[in-house]
């Protein structure tokens, strides 16, 4: 059972890290983004295709770190695949976002246009390298043995870190630099923020930006965990929005806490439940919210009719 | 200045409501009597439309109570509001914008049989009937506001004064004991607005209907309503007729600001 | 030529099989019209009402496995019933989900249901797939009965099947059309636009909205007992989410959402595409990629879907400009 | 030489025209007030001097410059603070913060606007670490003034600072305007506060019914019975 939790403290941090991402973006952007798993695909097949396709080809050296299961090539596609994403997501902020927004459409036409653009993500994905199961690397490493029966891959104990980091980076980030602070006068207050000279249509390209590279970060982190599928940005999107509201949609420091739950609870499922089911579980959970807390997760008080 | 508790339709005890630490309407009594058009005056930032809110169920109070006919209805969810013969309209114009003037006020009609899931298969003639008869209506209240040329126009087309008068023409369609009017006026040209003024005389002396009206344009106030209630800081500063009103140093202050305290 | 050679002639039957399926996906897109079209709500999981109306029309329809099958084939029931009583059953269990799912998420904003309903598609699916006892497991279900088999010679059968598809097509059609275009569809319209002016006007916004939920869930299960009847197989992994959901959605915005006529025709034009790009990938991928090839159809429809929504999102046929029909004139 | 001037402004929201031709000038170091009914146009003259609505009619000049029409974004950078009379601060930041925000276009270290600005409001020093959510309204609309002069602007814009505020906040504001004012910074005010508004002013203007009724040196018109009447019956 605590191999379990510790499992689950794993997947959690990842899950973390997408849901805060996906509740950063959902507070400037103000609809539920449906391609946000699907970006953290596209992070993950890009380094995917830098470290076993591009580096090969260029000759570097395949060293790994200690006991970790990879090395210097990752960390250098880590920032290029963040970068890629980023593009991505303005792009498409570009193309299919802001023409809406300049005809002022409602926001279910947003939330329509998301779910196509991550439909046409996953169909790129699966032109350019298939629909098999692809892995960083096949290497096996030894797991560490720790007391209670406990074990942990040296891998996951970076991925812990690593997404511990970056959720204090945009923590700091939000909190100190002045873009960061823009951008929660913007998801506060978009009007005044205008008033007060902040360009809020830049504001929005800062969000998918971050918001994406983000993403990619957990996408590799969970390609390194686990693999890669084209379709595992689809079966995040449940935990996600299940963790991002748990949390309180809108807010990064409550989807921290919403990931972890989810996490952990979908891996203790496990000792019950077939592991496929998941996603069901994540879906559970998301019932269960919305019915005893959905006020509190809203954290308005704008009555349901 | 003193109210006959017995024939008031509407009593509001002591409600309050916040908004983050934001008091909008603190102890806030008043009362609106039966065949009465009571106009509801003050300062921006009085509370008023915030009390329309409450009463209407959008936001429940968190202290006091409001009884209509004797049934208390804080708390209640707006449509079961309207039920008890409440109607209001808002301020700023929401019309449904995808939809025809006509149908606009077709929807509003209670006892609609043909709202019921099916219905217009069981029991078609009845239907039929009924549709009729709001259609008939509903032209009369387009006739009554000048927009029976618009009835068959989206009404996210219409201007925003042609949006305000089909705001009054949906409150119209109905038979409520209450309408609550938000602003009526605001934005109506000068000529409708002197027989908007008398529509609202009439919906009263003849169907016996009790208005309440926020309005902003005093010459509308003080031709039209007796009493005026006058809010300041969310709650009630003074009430009495339009000639005392005019005449009270407290009111007086409160819009000019200074010494009321 | 004889007529029997017409028949059975495979362009002709080719096209018989595309009008059933187009007629099963219109009831898809009438069912998602009174969702989205009509009310505004978001159902991102037609995949999962689909999956519960065929499994249900399957089950109730299908005699339990008897001798050497049941080695091979799990269900947890198997009920043997006519295929209208399989058809009704379907939309039923659909409806009855449809409640489920309505009353934690209605009451909220409309992404959340979006969200719910692409939860119980993916967990329906989960379902299936896991539970060998339910249907079977990944493999699904075998030889799901198909209604008048014995009437004529099974080369003719698709001109039956193609009959009762479209006839139960009309009928829920114009059902609807007649619900939707009377002062209950004025609601739901005025749900869609506002819904603080219907509640303040004395509409249950909620109660409202639970119906629509519940109406559009049923008319999907009937088309998932269709698409069971029709295919006489059918296995978890029919329903993802790009076949069972995402063209639902293409259908309805093409052929104008709101318009019970646009959707059908909705349904038929995107079909057409449909089988076009078929043809159009066969020629221009190239073998190598073959494997990959209904993945650039599919990119195809994802864009067609966004310049959809940023060039006509109105669709062929828009909105009719009057709700109600029962009007005077 | 005026700093502002707004000639014949022509203004309103879609088709409804609120504004009939208004003109008004604000000249350096002045503290100006318009009053007049509520619905007389106040808020719509603010907001189209800002830039927030477009006159169909009309020329606004800032520092002889012709600012008609500009984007709010690009006024501000000429020294034009506007404070909107609601949601007028960012409630889910500090007190600090929001005044980053408003010096959001500096490229200068703002602490030392920051400090000038808290020596002006001393109560926000104490709270500069808090959130604004948990402020009184008082506090709030201090810190939206404080937020405003964050880019050392030479006319400030108030739209009804003391609306909706307890009375004993009303004239705390008031001598925060009459400070602020100290500093060498023009203020342009909305008030339906009429009386104490004018008592804090050096001119006024009233507005009824979208157009100019009266203007005056603020004492002439406390003393006027008719401005007083205007409130209360005569608006039509």
């Amino acid at each position: 059972m605590i191999a379990l939790v510790v499992d689950g403290v794993i997947l959690g941090s990842i899950l973390s890290l997408g849901a805060v991402s996906l509740t950063l973006v959902y507070g400037i952007v103000r609809f539920a983004n449906f391609a946000h798993g699907d970006l953290m695909a596209v992070g993950a097949y890009v380094a995917f295709f830098l470290v076993n396709t591009a580096f090969v080809a260029l000759g570097f050296p395949d060293a790994t770190f200690g006991p970790l299961s990879f090395g210097l090539p990752m960390l250098l596609a880590l920032p290029v695949a963040m970068l890629v994403t980023a593009g991505v997501a303005v792009s498409v902020d570009r193309l299919v976002f802001r023409p809406m927004r300049q005809r002022s459409y409602a926001p279910v036409m947003f939330v329509i246009g998301s779910l196509a653009v991550a439909f046409a993500i996953r169909a790129l994905l699966f032109i350019i390298w298939g629909p098999e199961f692809h892995f960083f690397t096949q290497a096996l490493r030894p797991a560490l043995q720790l007391p209670y029966e406990v074990r942990v891959k040296p891998d996951q104990i970076f991925i812990l870190l690593a997404c511990l980091t970056m959720v204090a980076g945009l923590y700091l980030f939000l909190q100190r630099s002045k873009i960061g602070k823009a951008l929660r006068a913007t998801a506060d207050n978009p009007d005044l923020a205008r008033i007060s000279g902040i360009n809020t249509e830049h504001m929005l390209v800062w969000t998918w930006a971050i918001g994406a590279a983000m993403a990619a970060t957990a996408g590799i982190l969970l390609g390194i965990d686990a693999q890669l599928r084209p379709e595992m940005g689809w079966n995040l999107l449940l935990p996600l929005f299940a963790a991002a509201i748990l949390g309180g949609i809108g807010n990064p420091y409550g989807a921290l806490i919403g990931g972890m739950t989810i996490g952990i609870v979908q891996q203790v499922s496990t000792a019950f439940l077939l592991p496929t089911y998941k996603p069901a579980v994540a879906f559970v959970i998301l019932i269960l919210v919305l019915l005893i807390r959905p006020r509190g997760i809203l954290g308005s008080e704008q009555r349901g009719f | 200045m003193t109210t006959d508790t017995t024939d008031a339709l509407l009593e509001i005890d002591n409600v309050a409501k916040s908004f983050g630490g934001l008091q909008a309407v603190q102890n806030c009594s008043l009362q609106v009597r039966r065949g009465t058009i009571t106009g509801l005056i003050g300062p921006n930032g009085a509370g008023k439309t915030t009390l329309f809110n409450l009463i209407s169920g959008f936001y429940a109070p968190d202290a006091g109570s409001i009884v209509f006919q004797g049934k208390r209805i804080d708390g209640l969810p707006p449509h079961r509001v309207f039920h008890h013969g409440l109607c209001r309209t808002f301020q700023v114009p929401k019309e449904l914008k995808q939809m025809t003037v006509l149908e606009n006020l077709m929807l509003v009609p209670t006892g609609q049989a043909g709202e019921v899931l099916g219905a217009a298969w069981i029991m078609p003639w009845r239907v039929r009937q009924q549709e009729r008869e709001a259609y008939d209506k509903a032209l009369d209240v387009l006739e009554f506001v000048n927009l029976a040329h618009l009835r068959d126009e989206y009404a996210e087309n219409l201007s925003t004064g042609q949006k305000k008068l089909l705001e009054l023409a949906r409150a119209m369609m109905t038979d409520p004991q209450l309408i609550m009017l938000d602003e009526p006026g605001a934005g109506v040209n000068p000529t409708l607005l002197t027989s908007l003024m008398e529509q609202i005389e009439r919906l009263v002396a003849e169907r016996g209907i009790t208005v309440l009206l926020i309005e902003h344009n005093m010459a509308v106030v003080m031709g039209l309503c007796d009493p005026v209630i006058v809010m300041s800081n969310g709650e009630k500063l003074a009430e009495g007729t339009p000639a005392e009103i005019q005449q009270n140093e407290q009111v007086l202050a409160a819009y000019l600001g200074g010494q009321n305290r | 030529m004889t007529i029997e050679a017409i028949l059975s002639s495979g362009i002709l039957n080719y096209l018989v099989g595309f009008l059933i399926v187009a007629s099963i996906y219109a009831l898809f897109t009438l069912g998602l019209n009174v969702h989205f079209g009509e009310t505004g709500l978001i159902n991102f999981g037609v995949a999962g009402f689909f999956a519960i109306g065929a499994y249900t029309a399957a089950l109730v329809t299908k005699p339990l496995p008897t001798g050497e099958l049941a080695r091979y084939t799990q269900q947890a029931l198997g009920l043997d019933q006519p295929f209208l009583v399989g058809v009704i059953a379907a939309a039923v269990v659909c409806g009855i989900v449809a409640v489920l799912i309505g009353i934690p998420t209605l009451r909220l904003r409309e992404d959340y249901l979006a969200i719910a309903t692409i939860g119980i598609a993916e967990s329906i699916r989960l379902v299936f797939n896991n539970e060998q006892w339910l249907a079977n497991g990944s493999q699904g279900l075998v030889g799901i009965p198909r209604p008048l088999y014995d009437l004529v010679p099974p080369a003719y059968y698709n001109y039956i099947y193609l009959g009762i598809v479209v006839l139960i097509l009309a009928f829920v059609a114009v059902l609807l059309e007649r619900m939707i275009r009377s002062p209950w569809g004025r609601v739901l319209r005025a749900i869609r636009e506002d819904e603080v002016v219907a509640a303040a006007y004395g509409k249950n916004v909620f109660g409202f909205k639970l119906q629509a939920l519940v109406l559009g869930a049923m008319v999907m299960g009937i088309g998932g007992a269709l698409y069971a009847h029709n295919a006489g197989t059918i296995s978890p992994g029919v329903f993802e989410p790009v076949f069972g959901t995402f063209i639902v959605w293409v259908m309805l915005i093409l052929g104008g959402s709101g318009n019970t006529k646009g959707v059908i025709l909705g349904a038929f034009v995107f079909w057409a595409i449909w089988a076009g790009t078929q043809f159009a990938t066969d020629a221009l991928v190239p073998p190598a990629l073959s494997a990959r090839a209904p993945y650039f159809r599919f990119l195809l429809i994802e864009t067609l879907l966004v310049l959809m929504l940023l060039f006509r999102p109105k669709g062929i046929l828009g909105e009719e400009r009057f709700v109600s029909t029962l009007r005077p004139r | 030489m005026s700093l502002l001037k707004a000639d014949g402004i022509v203004s309103g929201y879609g088709e409804i025209e609120i504004l009939h031709g208004v003109s008004l000038a604000v000249g350096a170091g002045e503290v100006v007030a318009i009053i007049g009914p509520n619905g007389c146009g106040k808020s719509t003259l603010m907001k189209t001097i800002f830039g927030l609505l477009e006159p169909t009619q009309g020329t606004i000049t800032y520092n002889d410059a012709d600012i008609t029409g500009m984007a709010p974004h690009d006024i501000v950078c000429l020294g034009l603070s506007y404070v909107p009379q609601a949601d007028n601060t960012f409630l889910s930041l500090t007190v600090e913060e929001n005044l980053a925000m408003g010096a959001f276009l500096r490229t200068d270290n703002y602490a030392k606007q920051a400090e000038i600005v808290y020596d002006l409001f001393p109560d926000l020093k104490e709270r500069r670490d808090t959130k604004v959510s948990a402020l009184s309204g008082g506090q709030r609309q201090m810190v939206a003034m404080a937020r405003a002069l964050m880019l050392e602007p030479q006319l400030l814009l108030l739209d009804e600072p003391t609306a909706g505020l307890a009375p004993v906040f009303v004239e705390t504001v008031f001598g925060q305007i009459e400070h602020i004012n100290q500093q060498g910074i023009a203020v342009l005010m909305v008030e339906q506060n009429a009386r104490m508004a004018l008592e804090h002013a050096q001119r006024g203007y009233v507005l009824a019914s979208g157009e100019n009724r009266f203007t005056d040196d603020s004492k002439a018109l406390l003393a006027n019975e008719e401005v007083a009447r205007l409130y209360l019956g005569g608006a039509a």
